[in-house]
């Protein structure tokens, strides 16, 4: 196989990766802080891709519509924060399940309500479609570079945000010791609603994002949760930094694995055969990564140790 | 799930409607969660061409099982024991029809598949009560292979999800398409992002590709195709260029050849009026699936025309005889109660603000399929 | 509203006995399809609770057990039907068609299946545990997707129901009794494995490993047997299940199926005996009344399941009772 | 002198930078109470979960009746005799007493393999949950919910949970912690009246229970023994004092 393919099969891995981290950042962050496993964080995500087409479509401009994106999934977020979540902090984690599994219901059935059982239509700007040719001749579609820029900037963002900042210092101290937080004169709920519409409002941005080179339709967002979580739970859930490590790590192995397993396969099987075998292997990949990473480390790469 | 729609009639007159039908019609589709344009689809068609005939003593019980073949099993169940109904009909998906189709032809039900055609039903699982008005399944993709072979294309890379059917879109292909194959793989189903197989794909030396992506998948597929700038000729079947999808790829599918049995410029009266009538009620431009509905009801109402369905074997001659007018024009049933007809290709125009298919020519002529010889009934 | 949760129990239990014996006079099959089919889910649901509710693991994949329990009847079936060979590497064989056979079948086959990944799991807890079950349910559903051999996502249809021995299992209400009988029997084993010494120790598990340790037990074998037992339960659902149905298909190895499970449980309370019962009756009742009211009705079903959540704590059990369950 | 039935060996455990068992070596013969005290942060706590196996020393062994026990689980050690309570009740508190006591009987009787016959209803293990709770002055309690006990009854459950295994060794960590003076004396006539049952390793804050109760008493400080003696001994060690009370004293 040429090593061109080779790189750009890379950067394909690399911008599913840094999309994931989008997703998995604000998971991993809510759990952290909260203790809440959110199941709905999918349906977040598919509201932000909603409203991004839905705004698109009316303005004519993309970029109104990742600023919807944000602002609905900000907001769906911290209504659901104020309404239901907050409720669940104390409570079991079978409790928040079943509770965030209700939650993907509801989303999933009101916005097929409200925008019908059709996809909706989502494109990219032209200003940023269209391949470019990269050094060493490989083309590459723009719009996907740009996709790993702003994950990139968003995780510099994010790292500054909570190094750097009150509000980080603020979480940091929350992931700690939550009693510390409110001994320390900082207002509990108010933080934690910030921190869910944060996470709430990544979510929407990476489904505005995604949606433009995908489909935007009812259920987008669960296969992107359960992806969400092998990466968190593959970085150790509640840290950033192994949030970031563990999104590469799934969309390597998921973009690679899916190429060259069944160029594996042919080595020692017929063509047909092997493109099938392997790709179903392929397809298990990222499951069999989490599974070997928690039985090497049961709480994930960079977890706290128990 | 016990959703009931009363064929032509007055809502005023429900009671005495539901004690006046003689003949009950169950149909399983669906409707909720994914993939529920399509039911909704073939249930509007289906439901249309009910009313326009104007007979009441037709009761028309509608399911919607999600999606899922257990579900679908169970009112199946439910539509044969509690319902007792003479016929079914409505299910959009392969592995739901295999759940459900075997088990209630066995119980003396008709089953009329407005969409599925999965390869056992055409062939050594073919059955005296099951007649498709759709397709078999190899159909669109042995008609893309054809158009591929007359367009002059050598080497196609082809690619479908890892699952049955498309395992079985890409042999329907193959069959049909005399060149070489420049690279053939096998997606994840569910995949929404293809960018390491159109990377494979510029890597190619392909002339053409060809890709059976049903839903979501394909409007995924598309957008990011017309994205990587390559501009190698897409063929593929009519599924992921139809008219609800296309208005989610819009300019990424323009020019796109697909192929279909059905177009809504297939110049016959029957259809302009089905297109027309469609529109007035709906107010919404009628799809595959919708075609083939109404196709299936108006099957349907012909044979009731000559028989009822307590007597069997009357009516099942009345159904193979397939004496309607179609939306596609000729139709008729072959040996093993699937379709007989005609594949055109067709490509994806802008009509207005409208993005739809404008027919190019015909793929292949009154096609049969491959399992045909092996269905002994 | 304070009522004795035995008299739930036995009201219950008469509802699943009276309900298809009317639907049987009245000559309404469907109803007893449909009772048939909240019997097998609380069975599948009481495999889950014993691990669940008693040694306090929330696996999001038993979904898996489910799905190896219907697979291994309809292998087993298929070959028995179409007098192909089965080639399991050591031994061949022809299938079967008798439901004891595949129902032993499954059962050793998922509890095979439990050891293997409990061993695997137990070494974590929490959230990592939801986790890695999910995990090896998602593995268990893309290979079924594309185990080309079994129908892939077609899934498998058995066109007849398997045999049982002296009984008509096409009627019915005989193939209820059968579902219901086991589900007694499974009920009855569970409750005297609560009360056992491995149940109490179970139990202890769930609250504090480091007390059942110094206690001389070790939490990680008590845990690992439960999940097996669990796992075998869950197992012999899944093969009713199929039966019920006539087919098999990946959708029973998938998290939105291990997902149902939990939320069945839940619904009727966690750790009590009787909860998945009451859930699955309650969960098959919502599912065919508002489907029957409006094309949305998952908005509905989930206001209910979160307004349980919120309020009914210990589930429709703790909220007649008064009295919360196990914390999980 | 007799054989100590536990002892330790230069028992070394660090953290980091920070040793918090240093060459720990002390034993525990036959009807004696030796206790264990020491400042806060001393290594008291390291120490007994390395005896009791919840933590790997890092070099050094520990010997329960002259077995080299250092590679074993919890749960080995406490099948041979180890019993030991808890710094913070570790009960399980939805269940009753007499079911948390049963759950020493069963570890001890290797009962927990035993699937259909009621826990509460085998006599052999009731009959030595039952013995243990009186033992501890519980018997009018086995319905209550472990939740709905006092503390200090609590530890007296602890102390009974302990009995239902028939230890060679009991390995307490702060029995007294958080109850009250009434409780204190209470549970300090239960200690004393034990010592003939099995020996005792008890670690514990509470100075007065201390000198009441140990026949030995052992200063633990920054991980290190620094005296071991007789009450007697210890307070008048200069070193104890000079630990206790800094370097001007």
């Amino acid at each position: 196989m040429p090593s061109l393919l080779i790189i750009e099969q890379i950067l394909n891995g690399l911008q599913f990766g840094v999309m994931l981290f989008l997703m998995a950042a604000g998971l991993t962050l809510i759990f952290g802080v909260m203790g809440l496993i959110n199941l709905a964080h999918g349906s977040l995500y598919m509201v932000g891709a909603f409203a991004a087409a839905a705004v698109a479509g009316a303005t004519g401009s993309f970029f109104l519509g990742l600023v919807a994106a944000l602002v609905a999934a900000a907001f769906a977020g911290a209504i659901v924060e104020i309404v239901v979540i907050r409720r669940l902090y104390k409570a079991a984690h079978l409790d928040q399940v079943l509770a965030t599994f209700a939650l993907i219901l509801i989303f999933s059935e009101g916005t097929r309500w409200v925008f019908g059982s059709f996809p909706l239509f989502l494109d990219i700007p032209d200003a940023i479609s269209g391949p470019v040719t990269l050094p060493g001749g490989i083309e590459y579609p723009l719009y996907r570079l740009v996709l790993i820029g702003i994950g990139l900037a968003v995780a510099v963002g994010l790292w500054a945000l909570i190094e750097r900042t009150r509000i980080g210092i603020q979480i940091r101290a929350g992931e700690n010791d939550r009693e510390m937080i409110a001994a320390l004169g900082i207002d509990i709920s108010k933080l934690y609603t910030l921190v869910f519409a944060l996470g709430a409002a990544l979510a929407g941005l990476a489904g505005a994002l995604v949606g433009a080179i995908q489909s935007v339709q009812v259920g987008m967002g669960e296969p992107v949760l359960i992806l969400a979580f092998v990466v968190i739970v593959i970085g150790g859930i509640g840290s950033i930094r192994g949030a970031f490590v563990g999104a590469l790590l799934v969309g390597l192995t998921d973009t690679l694995g899916g190429v060259f397993l069944p160029e594996l396969f042919k080595l020692f099987m017929e063509a047909g055969a092997a493109q099938r075998s392997g790709s179903a292997i392929a397809s298990m990949g990222i499951y069999i990564l989490m599974g070997l990473v928690l039985v090497w480390r049961p709480t994930g790469l960079f977890g706290a140790r128990a | 799930m016990n959703r009931r729609v009363l064929g032509a009639a007055a809502v005023a007159a429900l009671c005495a409607t539901t004690a006046m039908a003689d003949i009950k019609v169950g149909m399983i589709t669906t409707l909720s969660g994914g993939g529920a344009g399509l039911g909704i689809d073939v249930r509007d068609g289906f439901m249309l061409a009910i009313a326009q005939s104007g007979r009441e003593d037709i009761e028309v019980v509608i399911e919607d099982d999600q999606r899922k073949p257990d579900i679908a099993v169970q009112l199946s169940d439910k539509l044969i024991q509690s319902e007792r109904v003479d016929i079914m009909t409505g299910i959009i998906w392969s592995n739901l029809a295999m759940a459900v189709v075997p088990a209630a032809v066995n119980q003396d039900v008709f089953y009329l598949s407005p969409n599925a055609g999965p390869s056992p039903l055409a062939g050594a699982g073919c059955h005296p009560n099951y007649f498709n008005v759709a397709w078999q399944n190899d159909n669109l993709h042995e008609a893309a292979g054809a158009h591929a072979t007359a367009a002059g294309y050598d080497r196609s890379f082809i690619l479908a999800p890892n699952y049955p059917a498309g395992t079985d879109a890409l042999t329907g292909y193959k069959r049909f398409f005399d060149g070489d194959l420049a690279g053939e793989v096998y997606t994840q189903l569910g995949q929404t992002d293809y960018a390491a197989e159109i990377a494979q794909i510029r890597a190619s030396d392909a002339d053409s590709v060809f890709f059976f992506l049903p839903g979501g998948m394909g409007i995924s597929f598309l957008k990011q195709y017309a994205d990587s700038g390559i501009d190698l000729p897409v063929v593929g079947p009519a599924f992921s260029f139809d008219q609800g999808i296309l208005q989610a790829v819009e300019e990424a599918a323009l020019g796109v050849v697909n192929t279909s049995q059905w177009s809504k410029d297939i110049d016959n009266p029957t259809n302009a009026a089905f297109v027309e009538s469609f529109q007035a009620e709906y107010g919404r431009l009628p799809s595959l699936y919708a075609s083939q509905g109404f196709d299936t009801a108006n099957l349907l109402l012909s044979a009731l025309e000559r028989a009822a369905p307590s007597d069997a074997d009357a009516f099942r001659e009345a159904l193979r005889a397939a004496d309607f007018d179609s939306t596609r024009g000729e139709f008729s049933f072959g040996p093993n109660h699937h379709p007989v007809q005609t594949i055109y290709a067709r490509e994806v125009i802008k009509e207005g603000d409208v993005f739809t298919n404008r027919i190019i020519g015909t793929a292949l002529e009154n096609h049969s399929d491959a399992y045909a010889a092996d269905c002994k009934m | 509203m304070i009522v004795n949760e035995r008299a739930i129990n036995a009201l219950v239990i008469a509802g699943l006995v009276g309900l298809p014996l009317w639907a049987l006079v009245m000559d309404e099959p469907f109803t007893i399809t449909l009772v048939t089919r909240a019997v097998i889910l609380a069975l599948a649901a009481a495999g889950l609770n014993i691990i669940l509710g008693f040694g306090g693991m929330v696996s999001f994949g038993h979904a898996v057990f489910f799905g190896i329990g219907g697979y291994t009847m309809g292998i087993l079936a298929y070959h028995a039907q179409t007098y192909t060979a089965l080639d399991l590497g050591a031994f061949t064989t022809g299938g079967t068609k008798s439901m004891p056979l595949i129902w032993l079948a499954a059962m050793g086959l998922s509890a095979i299946v439990a050891l293997f990944i409990g061993l695997l799991s137990l070494r974590t807890s929490g959230v990592y545990f939801i986790m890695i079950t999910l995990a090896f349910g998602q593995m268990f559903y893309y290979f079924a997707i594309s185990w080309a051999q079994y129908g892939g996502e077609d899934g498998l249809s058995i066109y007849v129901r398997n045999d049982f021995p002296g009984l008509n299992t096409l009627q019915p209400i005989q193939f209820f009794a059968i579902c219901f009988a086991l589900l007694c029997i499974v009920l009855f084993v569970k409750a005297r494995l609560t009360a056992s010494p491995f149940g109490l120790a179970l139990n202890a598990a769930r609250q504090s490993g480091a007390r059942v340790e110094t206690a001389g037990l070790s939490p990680l074998r008590l845990k690992l047997l439960a999940f097996v037992i669990s796992g075998a339960i869950t197992g012999l659902a899944g093969a009713l299940f199929a039966d019920l149905n006539r087919f098999v298909s990946p959708s029973m190895f998938s998290w939105q199926l291990s997902g149902e499970l939990i939320v069945l449980i839940i619904i009727g309370g966690v750790g009590r005996l009787m909860g998945p019962v009451i859930g699955a009756c309650v969960y098959v009742a919502l599912e065919h009344v508002l489907g029957g009211i409006t094309e949305f009705w998952h908005v509905y079903l989930g206001l209910i399941l979160l307004s349980i959540v919120l309020f009914a704590r210990g589930g429709l059990i703790g909220l007649l009772t008064g009295k919360e369950g196990a914390h999980v | 002198m007799s054989e100590p039935l536990l002892e330790t060996r230069t028992l070394v455990k660090s953290f980091g930078a920070l040793k918090a068992t240093d060459n720990v070596s002390i034993d525990l013969r036959p009807g004696e109470i030796h206790a264990v005290i020491g400042p806060n942060g001393a290594g008291k706590s390291t120490l007994i979960e390395q005896i009791c196996g919840g933590l790997v020393p890092d070099a050094g062994q520990v010997f329960l009746e002259g077995r080299d026990v250092s590679a074993w689980r919890t749960q080995a050690r406490a099948r041979a005799g180890l019993a030991r309570t808890f710094q913070i009740s570790a009960l399980c508190m939805e269940d009753s007493v007499l079911e948390n006591a049963l759950l020493g009987a069963i570890g001890a009787m290797g009962a927990s393999w035993r699937f259909w016959s009621g826990a509460l209803t085998r006599p052999e293990l009731r009959e030595r949950a039952e013995a243990a709770l009186e033992r501890v002055g519980l018997e009018d309690e086995h319905d209550t919910q472990c939740a709905s006990l006092s503390h200090g009854e609590r530890r007296q459950l602890e102390v009974g949970m302990a009995l239902t295994l028939a230890p060679r060794v009991l390995v307490m960590d702060e029995p007294m912690a958080g109850i009250g003076a009434g409780g204190s004396k209470k549970l300090t006539e239960l200690l004393d009246s034990l010592r003939e049952t099995a020996p005792i390793l008890l670690v514990e804050h509470d100075m007065d229970a201390v000198f009441a109760l140990a026949d030995r008493i052992s200063v633990l400080v920054y991980g290190k023994v620094i005296a071991t003696g007789s009450a007697q001994e210890i307070r008048t060690s200069r070193a104890v004092r000079e630990a206790y009370l800094g370097q001007e004293a």
